[in-house]
């Protein structure tokens, strides 16, 4: 299936670009704002972004891949992302993660993100979330939990309908 | 004794205080914005005129603020080498790309107290003749992202930003742009280049130092929240006043992220050089000292990138005695003053002000194979060194922590991030990615030594070969 | 020297200071600036002083002709620059030589200036050890297929481990793999295990044949060189992204387990695709041509060639290449078929032979064509050949020496004038004699009209006005070409010619560049070069005796034809000189 | 520059040869005795007796295979470029020709010769093959009615060669690449 621009979409990307004096410098926002609205980034997409941008396909595609929060594939409904980084390990984020591995049924020793056969969790073990005073952290979707023990861990995951 | 000294976050932690301009208003706010404008072109004694833009930049450089970001580098200096002849626009970005592991006080100022940034970069513009700022912001702060632009567009109803802002006759316009998670676009010429809509390749200097040729090949200063928010402190209380704080060569206040095994983790603003790291750690103000019944194993006093510091080292550090000469003082390395200049002395750095503490229960390997994991995932990959050693050195650490080690992995994890540092890359990423692996084998080499040998044992029992194992990120 | 033969044209560019630096302890004198890969003129960078004082530095993703990135950091050299003292002034030593003062850091010699008095050291232990580590980074990861990677013998990592590597690897660990045997296009396979991420082909694409198709995906250590899913790299200069890939990460299909590199032997030469005139180099063996690759000439191509042009060689060694020589069908030795037809000629009246050269032929050639043309009193042309031309290297004129026939006489400024005269001398039976070199006129005919060309375009056939019928009225059809066609056919006399890989000579491109191209294999059969029988047959018919040598031929056609007056066969040189036209 | 040889000067007896002549004749007689009454014999009554080749011993280059038995030569051309009477020709495969018979390894060679009359059993092919996919056995005797048949293809030197495990380090990449497919990138 083609993408297809909502004009929503297309108004935002456009005052996008406006804050920019060059249209390439958007493209990062534009992905953004794509993501958004679908959950994850298709080459349909990446290519009418570079139309938009007037740039070939390859130069947004280049940062796509870079960058690990742009997805290229459907995520679940809820994107678990718990923090690795050494202040949260310290205070047991890998406990955590192998927690939501369990409890979703996800295997905690592969890497990268992993969707739930449901396709309503994606939990992904993330490089610092910048939050190391109340480690372990982790965020669902744009909300960030600080200091998550197991009991929050579970109750995080009921509260997700 | 040491005392938490609130400039930057004084009303942020206060009952109450929201992030909506009506309050930043109520506690003084854009206050120093009208000061900034009210500054008169004046005539010095030699007869030169000085602008308003002049005397503000003549503030900061007398106050002798150093980069909040990790460097350290003086601002006042930073906005000197500006070109401000070329006849091309300049930007100023504001550097909120915080990703330094264990460094969590722009969040802070981001979240609670977004106007003060606002103002202090919209000063900071006016300073510079700047009309087009941005703010970086990680991808992994979405919250912040919203709070900033709510926060500009309220400034921007305020006429504080836009055309003819207070009627100055300046105008300024702020953008938020988003990150996407990638520690690299922490580095000025990294940010730029993805700011740019291209991948952060870090740019070579020369000839692409940003006061040039930055944002657009145009020239661009690239500062800290931190700083920039330092800026309108600056500018409210004058560059000289400002200069009392702190001890000297190391001015102002500073927050500093204390993390890991202490009892009281978070942040704090203290005066630079006024409290020392035992004072950090175990002060009740402070982290309150380490978990019941541990013991202090090792502390990375600036981010994960400084070179760690063992518990028990001591150091020489340089002093002024009574008669004003220097002479060299042993210092433990808990006594240390936390500054710029004193941890530098102990062949580490101040970084970002984040304190991570590791009490004995930590396994040491463990420790240094996470951050490896980190800096192997966040190479960018654009110099050889960097890009081949960083993923090397995990693979070897992850050998040593998944039973795999050989004895000689110490020696040969140090020959490798040998190869990576000291100018050896574009960027300063291949110090970082090496600094912790060169300290921590040489302060903890038995450890590692040990473990490999354990390794080694064990498989002799076996009588099999060490495997190759997968190393793979996210 | 004489006049008309300019060498390049000289405008009078301010002089660019000139700066002493230190090489590894020599002195040498270099300028400030020079150009760089745009030809803009920038401060010169170590990496060029050190080119010019002949002092070897290693380097990967430098490339003379491309934009500066700086990320293989293979060329990290060491350096000092004039210490300052406190009055910002260089300090001088009791001996009058600048103090200098170290740099603690080392510098990649390929993005660092040059500046007065400034040091470099390229055989330190520090540098030394640093090419060590950077060649053992790069190997790592690297699949270490050499038997099978059609790079090895001109490989870069090859090269530089042998002179700056280390022997052993110390890397015990599993290596990243990457994907293989990717087909980005038409004519490109990459091995994303070999790349060693230079970013030169994506700065050639970019920057160079402005199509930004390729790019860097994933990110660190997993970074790999693509284009976008589906989007085919396809462009018509891909194939320059082979050559200027230092390892074997790109490869060109049509060289793809052809032949190894160390068996070519390297022929310079001349592409005769179009009147662009690409210097290349042909590698072959054994009198096979297995490619063309760009040669070095700032003048002409620098050191790109499109693809059509590199691909267009397979009719060098096609079957149906004329090996014998005939006489009315008769097969005939060169001495007999030569004599007949010299005294043919010398008994022809004034007027009655008309001549249709080729403005593919050589210079030399269509200068002996010429003489005999002024001692038969004979009408002469050529055909013009016209394609599509883009902003780079292909031009419009596919002809490779349109300019050669027009200096020696054989045509006139506008091409293909007087077809139509010499149709309507054969017509009225005025003409009797026709010498055709490498045209099929029966097929294409010789009308005015311009010929698109066959070989490179498409087949594109004109109206006929020179029908086999017409041919057929002439008394004697002397035909000389490559491989057999319609005219052969008619022919009474056939000549089998040589292609420019098998005999010297010289081509004008259409900017009047002059360039020699040499021999690189045998022709097949009886066939023998043009120039060698031409010799012959105006010897026989005016009495001339000119040289037996391509050398001698160039230097009296140098003396004699007014454009290339002071030239030497000698004096042109690898890259040629221009001449006006 | 001449070098003069002093050549030993020969006394009386060394000059009259006989006694080395005599001492040849002993050896010769007491093979002989050995041969008549002890049934010891120093020849062998070739072809129907055949010598037991030493290890070591260089005979002809055959071409051989892993414990697969796929083909091990991929066609780099060196044991060409280094053969000193120029026996080896190879035709490589080509972009379109053949594909190697095992995974991995892309090229394989077309055809393979050697001319069994052109061989001096040097043994570079067999030091130089980065493969280690050609090694001089133990034939010496190579006999054929015509010179054509003494001009073994690649068929007949596989045939002849037979196996000879080994690393198998295409293989061994293939395998190392494919626990990696999780984290390959997407292309």
């Amino acid at each position: 299936m083609s993408f297809q621009a909502t004009p929503e979409l297309e108004a935002e990307v456009n005052e996008l670009i406006s804050h920019y004096p060059v249209k390439r410098a958007a493209s990062l926002m534009v992905l953004h704002a794509i993501q958004e609205k679908f959950g994850w980034i298709s080459s349909d997409a990446v290519q009418w972004t570079a139309k938009k941008l007037e740039l070939q396909p390859i130069n947004v595609f280049e940062i796509l891949t870079f960058y690990p929060m742009l997805r290229q594939e459907p995520q679940g409904k809820y994107a678990i992302k718990v923090c690795r980084t050494l202040s949260c390990a310290l205070g047991g984020a890998y406990e955590l993660h192998h927690h939501f591995c369990e409890k979703l049924g996800l295997d905690a020793h592969k890497h990268g993100p992993q969707t739930t056969k449901d396709g309503k969790f994606t939990v992904e073990f993330v490089e610092c979330l910048a939050s190391c005073g109340t480690a372990p952290v982790m965020m669902v979707g744009e909300k960030f939990y600080e200091g998550v023990s197991h009991k929050k861990a579970d109750e995080i995951v009921a509260g997700c309908k | 004794m040491a005392q938490e000294y609130k400039l930057i976050l004084k009303h942020a932690d206060e009952a109450g205080y929201t992030p909506d301009i009506e309050c930043y208003l109520r506690h003084g706010g854009y206050d120093t914005l009208k000061k900034a404008f009210a500054f008169q072109t004046k005539t010095l004694a030699e007869g030169k005129t000085q602008t308003p833009q002049e005397q503000l930049r003549q503030e900061v450089m007398t106050s002798g603020l150093r980069g909040r970001g990790g460097a350290g580098f003086s601002c006042g200096l930073k906005w000197s080498f500006v070109d401000r002849k070329s006849g091309k626009p300049i930007y100023l970005i504001c550097n909120a790309d915080e990703s330094e592991p264990g460094t969590f006080k722009d969040r802070q100022i981001i979240h609670k107290d977004p106007h003060q940034l606002i103002e202090g970069m919209i000063i900071s513009c006016f300073a510079n003749d700047v009309k087009l700022a941005y703010i970086y912001i990680r991808g992994e702060m979405p919250e912040g992202a919203k709070i900033l632009n709510a926060a500009l567009k309220e400034a921007r109803a305020k006429g504080f930003l836009g055309k003819n802002i207070l009627g100055s006759g300046f105008d300024c316009e702020i953008h938020v742009h988003r990150g996407a998670g990638a520690y690299i676009c922490g580095e000025e010429t990294g940010l730029i280049e993805s700011l740019e809509g291209k991948r952060p390749y870090p740019r070579i200097k020369p000839p692409y130092f940003p006061a040039v040729l930055g944002l657009w090949m145009c020239p661009t200063i690239v500062n800290n929240v931190e700083t920039l928010c330092n800026v309108k402190h600056i500018v409210a209380m004058g560059g000289a006043e400002f200069a009392k704080l702190g001890t000297p060569n190391n001015t102002g206040t500073r927050i500093v992220s204390l993390s890991g095994h202490v009892k009281k983790p978070g942040y704090y603003e203290i005066e630079v050089g006024k409290a020392t790291l035992r004072e950090l750690i175990e002060d009740s103000k402070f982290g309150g000292g380490l978990r019941d019944g541990r013991k202090l194993k090792a502390i990375i006093p600036g981010g994960s990138s400084s070179k760690v510091l063992k518990a028990g080292e001591k150091f020489k550090l340089k002093k002024k005695d009574a008669e004003g000469k220097d002479i060299l003082v042993e210092t433990d390395m808990l006594d240390l003053p936390y500054d710029f200049d004193s941890l530098a002395q102990a062949g580490t750095m101040s970084g970002s002000s984040a304190i991570i503490v590791m009490d004995d229960s930590v396994d040491i390997v463990g420790a240094l194979a996470n951050l490896s994991e980190f800096y192997a995932h966040e190479s960018c990959g654009q110099c050889t060194p960097c890009r081949e050693g960083s993923l090397w050195m995990n693979k070897t650490l992850h050998r040593l922590t998944h039973g795999e080690g050989r004895a000689q992995d110490a020696d040969y994890l140090v020959k490798i991030a040998d190869n990576i540092p000291g100018g050896r890359t574009i960027c300063a990423f291949g110090e970082a990615c090496s600094w912790p692996v060169q300290s921590f084998l040489a302060k903890f080499k038995d450890d590692f030594v040990a473990k490999g040998k354990a390794d080694e044992e064990r498989r002799a029992k076996e009588t099999s070969e060490p495997k190759k194992l997968e190393v793979a990120h996210h | 020297m004489s006049t008309a033969a300019t060498t390049e044209t000289k405008t009078a560019a301010p002089a660019i200071e000139k700066i002493k630096v230190k090489i590894d302890g020599r002195e040498i004198e270099v300028p400030r600036l020079t150009a760089d890969w745009s030809g803009k003129l920038t401060p010169m960078t170590m990496i060029q002083a050190c080119e010019l004082a002949k002092t070897d530095v290693p380097h990967y993703c430098w490339h003379p002709k491309l934009p500066v990135v700086g990320n293989c950091r293979m060329c990290l050299v060491e350096f000092g620059t004039p210490a300052l003292g406190p009055d910002r002034k260089p300090v001088i030593n009791p001996d009058g030589t600048f103090k200098i003062a170290k740099s603690p850091r080392p510098a990649i010699a390929c993005a660092t200036p040059i500046s007065p008095g400034m040091e470099i050291y390229t055989k330190t232990p520090a540098v030394k050890q640093m090419r060590e580590g950077v060649l053992e980074s790069l190997l790592i990861n690297h699949p270490l297929d050499c038997p099978i990677c059609d790079q090895a013998g001109e490989c870069k990592l090859q090269e530089y481990s042998v002179d700056y590597g280390q022997s052993a690897s110390r890397f015990v660990e599993a290596k990243v793999h990457k994907p293989k045997a990717v087909d980005l296009g038409p004519r490109i396979m990459l091995d994303a295990e070999r790349c060693i991420l230079c970013t030169r082909c994506i700065r050639f694409t970019r920057d160079i044949a402005k199509d930004d198709a390729l790019g860097i995906i994933n990110r660190g250590s997993y970074n790999t060189i693509a284009t976008f899913p589906g989007m085919p790299f396809d462009n018509n200069y891909t194939l320059n992204t082979v050559d200027v890939c230092p390892v074997g990460a790109l490869t060109s299909k049509d060289f793809r387990f052809q032949m190894r590199a160390w068996f070519l032997k390297e022929t310079k030469s001349v592409c005769t695709s179009c009147a662009t005139g690409c210097s290349v180099l042909f590698g072959s063996r054994e009198e096979k041509i297995y490619r063309y690759t760009p040669r070095d000439n700032d003048a002409v191509n620098a050191s790109w060639m499109c693809d059509a042009g590199r691909l267009n060689y397979k009719w060098i060694a096609r079957a149906d290449r004329l090996k014998d020589v005939l006489v009315r069908g008769q097969k005939s030795t060169w001495t007999a078929a030569l004599n007949e037809l010299s005294d043919k000629l010398k008994k022809a009246p004034v007027g009655s032979v008309a001549i249709i050269a080729s403005a593919r032929q050589t210079n030399e050639e269509l200068w002996l064509i010429s003489k005999l043309k002024a001692k038969l009193g004979a009408i002469s042309d050529s055909i013009a050949r016209v394609g599509d031309a883009d902003k780079l290297l292909v031009s419009a004129d596919k002809n490779s020496n349109t300019n050669g026939a027009r200096l020696t006489g054989i045509c006139f400024t506008e091409m293909g004038v007087n077809l139509q005269p010499i149709t309507d001398g054969i017509e009225s039976g005025k003409i009797k004699t026709l010498i055709v070199f490498g045209e099929n006129i029966a097929k294409h005919g010789v009308n005015k009209e311009k010929l698109r060309d066959s070989e490179t375009v498409g087949e594109v056939v004109t109206e006929h006005s020179l029908t086999p019928e017409l041919l057929a009225k002439l008394e004697t059809l002397v035909v000389s070409d490559i491989h057999a066609n319609e005219t052969t056919k008619l022919a009474h006399f056939v000549l089998p010619g040589a292609t420019h890989a098998e005999k010297r000579g010289s081509f004008t491109n259409g900017k009047g560049r002059v360039q020699k191209f040499m021999k690189a294999v045998e022709a097949p059969g009886d066939a023998r070069a043009e120039w060698e029988f031409l010799h012959d047959l105006v010897h026989n018919v005016t009495g001339q005796n000119g040289f037996v040598t391509i050398e001698g031929l160039f230097n009296q056609m140098a003396k004699e034809v007014p454009a290339f007056s002071g030239l030497t066969w000698q004096a042109i040189g690898d890259t040629g000189v221009t001449v006006q036209i | 520059m001449a070098i003069i040889v002093n050549r030993k000067k020969l006394n009386f007896w060394e000059r009259l040869y006989l006694p080395v002549v005599i001492g040849g004749l002993k050896v010769t007689g007491r093979h002989l005795f050995r041969t008549l009454f002890c049934g010891k014999a120093v020849t062998m009554e070739y072809p129907e007796q055949k010598w037991t080749v030493p290890t070591g011993y260089r005979g002809a280059p055959y071409l051989v295979k892993d414990q697969d038995g796929d083909t091990k030569c991929v066609s780099c051309q060196l044991c060409e470029f280094v053969c000193p009477p120029k026996a080896i020709r190879i035709t490589p495969p080509g972009d379109s020709g053949q594909p190697a018979d095992r995974a991995n390894a892309e090229k394989m060679p077309l055809e393979f010769e050697i001319n069994m009359l052109r061989c001096i059993y040097c043994g570079f092919c067999q030091e130089v093959c980065p493969e280690e996919a050609i090694f001089l056995q133990k034939d010496y005797s190579l006999t054929a009615t015509s010179r054509a048949e003494l001009i073994y293809n690649k068929e007949k030197l596989l045939s002849l060669g037979g196996i000879a495990p080994g690393i198998q380090k295409w293989k061994h990449k293939l395998e190392e690449a494919k626990a990696q497919e999780n984290f390959s990138v997407k292309l």
